[in-house]
């Protein structure tokens, strides 16, 4: 479903990334692992459109998408929930909901959005409650579930996730990860980053180890998690 | 207060409200922070820990009750009176200052620990370039027991979030607390990070240093923490050691889900 | 960033202490020194503005206001009360402390725009006393007869003489607020800048330190008001209106928010402009002037300061 | 090739431009017209005009500029009171004749002495004049008990204090003193305010589009009771067209020069005034304003100076204090050591709108 | 002479005060629709202002257009110079803060203001009114028709643009792009184009407030920095990006400056007024109607 060749990227003369490569198939899970300033949020970045300065080539779908920006990329159905809960901060809980929405947003989709929008709900309560709240004034947590249920509604294809699990409950981060199996089993392909190097890694099918802006390690989800080279530098000694 | 002892709690919080507007974020919470130890205050998203911490500091006055540092009372002081007084805080999203250096972070840390009076710093009096040159050396030390002693010169906005939530830790401590509130340190960290910070705040209490802990790695919480104390919604649900907190079912059920915090997925 | 580099400062000392005896032989430019006295004037305004909104990131619209306080007290005092200039000079600063003090307490609470507006508003008010309260400022028609300065009897009346004047001033205050800058105090402006939250919590008081930067720069300004009127010997309202607070603006942004040098070339590039080069585009001049303003902003973001270092980026690359 | 080199300072831009331009537009003219009958004393005049944008510092460096480095032998100009005033201690410090073309009393007579500054002369008739001849007229029609309102410019603040020092002499009244701002859109609070004092007459004391507003207001407010009078700032047919039919019956002085067509054949200086109005609108393609008739003044006396002296900075000045008779567009002058302006209120007529144009008042 | 009771000339007061206010609220509105989208303030708002009045001067009165047909040729052409402010002063912009935005709007109404002197000279221009000169008297009391114009196209503006910003996608839409452009483009929003709109839409309100106030009060190059000060005003006054604020500050304005012109010294009306403004942002830091909560956000 996405294929990356050779992809640099970065925010000025040095590229933070380089030459990557890397596959996501159609329906699967694929986590990207690695240290801290690694450049894990660069490549999401440059892959959905927010960070222009790149070269190499990206395909979605079959399509060459490198040029294009944001804007245009979550129309053909890729999703980013991006790092630093990307909210609108003095919006309405409802409306950043709404404007999840903002491509297909019409009259004959109002059914579709109606139940979208419920699911997210459905998905986390505290997002019902909180609907008329200035998400701005949301608790950590609150919006980070606020970026998912946002980026939800795009109709994503494929969603690529920035450490979901960054400040969120023990109880809700199970819950996340149970989400990301359920919207997987829904047929959702998704690219994960996580810190949370163990759960990404029991998720998921296929997994990337970045270091330095390169990929230094990649293979099944399941090799990964016993390489003893990951275990220490990720897993915790 | 010149009978403060070692056995009173450093910090005391007496039925706090805190409503903003219609939601009441925080309802009759009573507190004690021991001195020298590591308390954790944990609770789902949205339970008031941030806010709590707010009004610690001063951020904003509390609707109600009554907070006590080393037995004075502080819930009208404005946050750089608090900092003066000895409390110290991180933010949850990291609050460097982005434009100046890690060095400069951690000396910014230490302004109310020196002199700055205007005119003196605009003849540049050679007292006050004596103490900046002590004032450099300090800072650098301190960066050294936050393993940061090579990235002193990298502008702060640049450092990778792990390094940055390191930096915020090591300017906090530069104020010369008695107590620290950490809010978070290790989100966003890897295990091995998460080690990393753990270790820190275990020296920083090695240092006499009180630290008020929030955080949702429940690994970290339990290995460090001498006691717990759990919101939900507002209200405080439980209170204990690390054992007694894991196996308490009103803790699980609002909170930690059957694996305890520790399995996912 | 930071830190001032001594060959260039120096250079520009030296430059700044020869350009009258330059000036002096090209007939074209012999009236330059002129114009430099005001811009010197203006540098002294600046200095202080970027201070505040380059480094402590509080913008003012009213600083005009500040430079016809100084100027007003000195005309009205010397001429109606026969004071001496320099006190009255002393006394102009005084006051602008005292109302920078007084409007900046409530204000430096006002953010972003909320501040730009109520400087603003400040800036008018100020501007309407001058006009109304023509018993003590001459009304719209301005003040006539305001005395020269003497040193020692020696008067300073020529353009040559007060250059001197005005550029030792100014360049007493950029070493001084250089050395603020590179001060603990500095250190806290750049902070407050960055982030109040994290400020308040490592204890700096930031109501306090903007207050004070607010007054130091007003005391500037006055003094630059003093200066003028002493130079000019008259003064009218017009000359302290708000077009003159967002010319302050202007010189800042084309000599670059976050440096004292920026400061000091704005001023003296936008003095020179408006009151000089323009001019030969006859009705053309404003259309011009917006053309220069808007394509330094639109290529140098950092203003002309910048420009160098980022000649020198081009250049390694 | 010697040539003869004339300074002049005007506000072409900026909020005083409504002056400045005809000014220049008018000095320009006449240079010309001299230039091409030969020159002065066979020597080509060469006018440097420079823009000081309503603005006092700018005046005050382009001033010196003439004088120190374009060598000027004499200046005309500024247009504003304001900036006149600005620029007299240069003129006086540099002993260079100064011919300004603003209207206040202050810039012609030195507070300390009593007497003009000896190097500074000026065309426009003060608005000391000005005031005179609609109090003249005032008691003519039996009008003791007015209101004021003025712009809170120069132009109109200077109006303002001569109404007001100069009504006790011819024992009016005044009921109510109104300002507005020159940007303002609208005067009718002033307005009611003044109704409520009912006065006989108010006296509106400004320039630009507000004396037009302040008009049109006093004509909506059903104030037509109470006779309305302009200042001799309202002296173009431009500003009755844009009151559109609401300056019907007002007054205001003016001098000869608005009015050239409606002075008797008779008068001396219908020739001149004629002769000026028919050049502009043959050059410029426009309305004549009086403004520029300043200009004309101060230009041509400037001109009689330099063919009766030459270049030489003191028998200039010397020449104009002693000028008599000098036939000009606002007056026929008459300088002396006391009078470096050389009007009397003579110089005004007094005039009302009758179906869109000027009348003489009776 | 006629006797003119005390309470007629409140109302009188009152009357003016309004219909001032009305022309600063149209300004300010302008203000909140680019606010809003950019968190910029845009100086040249003015300038969109003076070019309503003298670009109709020219087609209706120069061309001679009929008034229907004028009207929305007018806007149109200061539309399409909103369009090209956006294009050639703000999108070029290569480091965007708001501080260098804000210094380009300057600029570019230097450059409008001195465009305009040229085409159209220093003089003032007349336009006839809508409907007829022949004021109104209710009472004694009396309202120049023009106003009711003013008024009319204020209650429309102002009515049409909330409901656009709180209950359109669209709107809303815009109002993403200053809250968080890269989260709008994480949802689709082409924020180029938002603002693009914007300036489109606020130019073309100040054609509306322009050529509905020449009839009033003449226009002439020079008018754009005054109405945009006092529009600023009612805009923080009324609490930025709030249109209601925008109404609200503009007609407080005009209450203001009337009254104290007609009841205190008229010299010092825009002092009061001021004053007034002052006080209301020491005690309400955001404006009346603005949001404190939301303000903390804000960039600049
Ligand atoms: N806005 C930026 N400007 C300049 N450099 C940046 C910026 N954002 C990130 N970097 C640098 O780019 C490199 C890669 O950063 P990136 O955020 O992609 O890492 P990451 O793997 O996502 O790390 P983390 O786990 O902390 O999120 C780092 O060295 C970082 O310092
Ligand atoms: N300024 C405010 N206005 C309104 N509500 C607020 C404000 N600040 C916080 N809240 C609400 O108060 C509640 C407590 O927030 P707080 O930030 O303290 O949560 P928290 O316990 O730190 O959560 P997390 O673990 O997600 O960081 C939340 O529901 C939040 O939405
Ligand atoms: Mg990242
Ligand atoms: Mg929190």
């Amino acid at each position: 479903m996405l294929e990356i060749e050779k992809l640099s990227a970065g925010y000025g003369p040095i590229p933070a990334i380089r030459e990557i490569s890397l596959t996501v198939p159609e329906g699967r899970v694929v986590s990207i692992i690695g240290a801290n300033g690694a450049g894990k949020s660069t490549l999401l970045k440059a892959v959905s459109g927010l960070n222009a300065n790149k070269s190499g080539c990206i395909l979605f779908q079959g399509r060459n998408i490198t040029g294009l920006g944001a804007d245009r990329i979550v129309g053909l159905g890729l999703s980013q929930v991006a790092e630093g809960r990307q909210i609108f901060a003095h919006m309405s809980v409802a409306d950043n909901i709404q404007l999840g929405a903002y491509l297909y947003y019409r009259r004959r989709h109002r059914a579709e959005i109606k139940e979208r929008s419920d699911q997210v709900y459905a998905m986390f309560p505290i997002l019902a409650k909180r609907a008329k709240q200035i998400a701005g004034t949301l608790s950590g947590g609150e919006q980070q579930m606020l970026a998912i249920g946002r980026a939800l509604m795009t109709r994503p294809k494929l969603l690529l996730l920035d450490e979901p699990s960054m400040g969120l409950a023990p109880i809700v981060v199970q819950e996340i990860f149970q989400t990301i199996e359920t919207l997987n089993g829904m047929g959702m392909t998704i690219l994960l980053v996580e810190q949370n190097a163990r759960a990404a890694l029991q998720i998921a099918d296929f997994a990337y180890v970045l270091e330095t802006g390169q990929v230094v390690l990649k293979g099944p989800a399941a090799q990964l998690l016993n390489d003893p080279k990951v275990k220490a530098a990720y897993l915790g000694g | 207060m010149a009978a403060e002892s070692v056995n009173d709690p450093i910090l005391e919080i007496e039925e706090l409200v805190m409503a903003f507007g219609g939601l009441t974020a925080l309802m009759n919470i009573n507190l004690r922070v021991p001195r020298g130890k590591i308390k954790a205050v944990i609770g789902p998203n949205g339970a008031g820990k941030t806010t709590l911490f707010n009004i610690i500091t001063g951020v904003f006055p509390p609707t109600e009750g009554l907070i006590r540092f080393n037995g004075q009372a502080i819930s009208d002081r404005k946050p750089h009176q608090i900092a003066e007084l000895g409390i110290s805080r991180t933010f949850q999203t990291v609050e460097l200052f982005n434009s100046m250096t890690a060095l400069e972070n951690v000396m910014t840390g230490r302004h109310l620990r020196i002199r700055s009076p205007f005119f003196g710093c605009g003849l540049a009096l050679p007292s006050l370039r004596r103490q900046e040159k002590s004032l450099k050396q300090e800072a650098m030390a301190l960066l050294d027991f936050i393993g940061l002693a090579a990235k002193s010169e990298i502008m702060a906005g640049a450092l990778p979030l792990g390094e940055r939530k390191i930096l915020e830790i090591g300017r906090a401590l530069a104020t010369e607390p008695q107590l620290v509130c950490l809010d978070e340190p290790a989100a966003g960290l890897n295990e091995t990070e998460t080690e990393t910070a753990a270790h820190l705040i275990q020296a920083i209490r090695q240092n006499g240093i009180t630290v008020l802990l929030v955080e949702h790695d429940m690994k970290m919480i339990m290995d460090i923490s001498d006691e717990i104390t759990v919101l939900n919604y507002g209200e405080k649900i439980a209170e204990g050691t690390p054992k007694e907190i894991q196996r308490n079912p009103l803790v699980i059920e609002a909170y930690l889900g059957q694996g305890g915090g520790f399995e996912i997925g | 960033m930071l830190r001032i580099r001594k060959a260039p400062m120096l250079a520009g000392a030296l430059l700044i202490l020869v350009f009258p005896w330059i000036a002096s032989r090209v007939p074209a430019i012999s009236h330059y020194p002129d114009l430099m006295v005001f811009a010197g004037v203006y540098a002294l305004i600046t200095i202080g503005l970027s201070l505040l909104m380059g480094y402590a990131g509080q913008i003012s619209l009213g600083h005009a206001a500040f430079f016809g306080i100084g100027a007003y007290v000195s005309g009205v005092l010397t001429t109606q009360y026969g004071v001496n200039a320099w006190l009255a000079m002393l006394l102009g600063a005084l006051a602008a402390a005292v109302v920078a003090v007084a409007i900046g307490a409530p204000s430096l609470k006002l953010r972003g725009h909320y501040l730009a507006m109520a400087t603003l508003a400040f800036g008018i008010i100020i501007n309407i006393v001058f006009r109304e309260e023509a018993r003590w400022t001459g009304g719209p028609d301005g003040m006539v007869g305001i005395s020269g300065l003497t040193v020692f009897g020696y008067a300073l009346d020529s353009a040559g003489k007060y250059y001197y004047l005005v550029w030792g001033i100014v360049a007493a205050v950029f070493l001084f607020t250089v050395n603020l800058i590179q001060s603990p105090t500095g250190r806290a402006l750049r902070a407050i800048h960055a982030s109040e939250a994290a400020s308040a919590a490592m204890g700096i008081p930031i109501a306090r330190y903007k207050v004070i930067v607010f007054t130091f720069s007003a005391v500037l300004a006055a003094l630059a008001g003093s200066l003028y009127a002493h130079y000019m010997n008259f003064i009218n309202p017009a000359t302290f209106d708000l077009f003159f607070s967002i010319k302050l603006i202007i010189m800042i942004a084309l000599g670059g928010m976050h440096s004292i040098w920026g400061a000091i070339i704005g001023a003296i590039i936008v003095a020179f402009l408006s009151l000089e080069w323009l001019h030969y585009f006859e009705e053309f001049e404003i259309v011009v002037y917006g053309a220069v303003l808007l394509l330094v902003t639109i290529f140098l973001p950092e203003g002309l300061s910048g420009a160098p270092a980022k000649l020198m980026a081009r250049m390694r690359r | 090739l010697a040539e003869y080199t004339v300074g002049a300072i005007f506000s072409v831009t900026g909020g005083a431009s409504f002056l400045g331009d005809p000014e220049k537009k008018t000095a320009e003219m006449v240079v010309e017209k001299i230039n091409k009958a030969g020159g002065i004393n066979g020597q080509q005049v060469k006018l440097i005009v420079y823009d000081d944008e309503s603005d006092a510092t700018k005046c005050n460096l382009l001033a010196k500029k003439l004088i120190t480095q374009d060598k000027a032998v004499a200046v005309i100009g500024p247009s504003v009171s304001g900036l006149s005033l600005a620029v007299v201690p240069v003129f006086e410090k540099e002993q260079t004749p100064l011919i300004s073309c603003a209207a206040s009393y202050k810039i012609v007579h030195d507070e300390k002495t009593g007497k003009p500054y000896p190097w500074i002369f000026k065309t426009p008739q003060s608005d000391s004049l000005a005031v005179e001849a609609i109090y003249t007229q005032m008691q003519k029609m039996g009008i003791s008990k007015i209101a004021i309102i003025s712009v809170t410019e120069a132009f109109g603040a200077s109006g303002r204090e001569e109404l007001l020092r100069l009504a006790p002499t011819y024992k009016i009244e005044i009921v109510a003193d109104e300002k507005y701002g020159p940007k303002d859109t609208d005067m009718m609070a002033q307005l009611t305010k003044i109704k409520g004092f009912a006065p006989q007459a108010i006296i509106n004391w400004s320039v630009g589009p507000s004396q037009v507003t302040v008009v049109r207001n006093w004509r909506d407010l059903g104030m037509e009771k109470i006779t309305f009078f302009q200042s001799h700032g309202f002296g173009s047919r431009k500003n009755i067209e844009l009151a559109a039919g609401a300056a019907e019956g007002v007054f205001c002085p003016l001098g000869a020069c608005n009015i050239a067509e409606l002075l008797p054949a008779d008068h001396p200086q219908k020739q001149v005034t004629m002769e000026y109005m028919n050049d502009y609108k043959a050059k410029y393609n426009e309305p004549l304003s009086s403004f520029g008739g300043h200009a004309w003044d101060a230009m041509n006396l400037l001109a009689d100076a330099l063919k009766a002296v030459g270049p030489d900075k003191a028998k200039i000045r010397a020449y104009l204090e002693t000028k008599k008779g000098f036939v000009g567009q606002h007056g026929v002058f008459n300088f002396s050591a006391d009078d470096h302006n050389g009007l009397t209120k003579e110089a005004f007529q007094m005039v009302v709108v009758k179906g869109k144009d000027w009348a003489l008042a009776n | 002479m006629e006797t003119f009771p005390f309470l007629n000339q409140l109302l009188q007061f009152l009357v003016t005060g309004l219909t001032v206010g009305a022309i600063y609220a149209m300004v300010a509105i302008g203000f909140n629709i680019i606010y809003n989208v950019t968190e910029i303030i845009n100086l040249a708002q003015g300038e969109f202002v003076m070019l309503g009045g003298l670009v109709m001067v020219s087609v209706h009165t120069s061309l001679g257009l009929p008034l229907l047909l004028a009207f929305p040729v007018t806007v149109l052409v200061v539309t399409l110079v909103g369009v090209l402010l956006d294009r050639l002063a703000i999108r070029p912009i290569r480091k965007p803060s708001v501080m260098t935005l804000i210094i380009a709007t300057v600029a570019a109404s230097i450059i409008i203001k001195g465009l305009a002197m040229i085409i159209w000279g220093k003089s003032p221009y007349d336009l006839p009114a809508f409907s007829g000169r022949t004021p109104i008297d209710i009472g004694g009391v009396i309202i120049q028709p023009q106003y009711l114009w003013v008024i009319g196209f204020l209650v429309a503006v102002a009515v049409g643009l909330t409901l656009f910003f709180n209950r359109t996608i669209l709107g809303k839409a815009m109002g993403a792009c200053a809250d968080n452009p890269d989260a709008a483009r994480l949802v689709g929003i082409n924020v180029r184009h938002m603002v693009l709109l914007s300036f489109a839409l606020s130019a073309a309100i100040g054609a509306v407030a322009g050529l509905t106030l020449t009839p009033i009060a003449l226009m002439d190059y020079d008018r754009g920095a005054m109405l945009a000060i006092k529009g600023f005003g009612a805009a923080i006054l009324g609490g930025l990006g709030s249109f209601p604020g925008a109404i609200l500050g503009g007609l407080i304005l005009g209450l203001i400056e009337s009254l104290s012109a007609g009841m205190l010294a008229s010299g010092y009306k825009d002092a009061y007024a001021l004053i007034i403004l002052l006080a209301v942002l020491f005690i309400r830091p955001s404006g009346i109607l603005g949001n404190l909560e939301v303000t903390r956000f804000k960039r600049f």
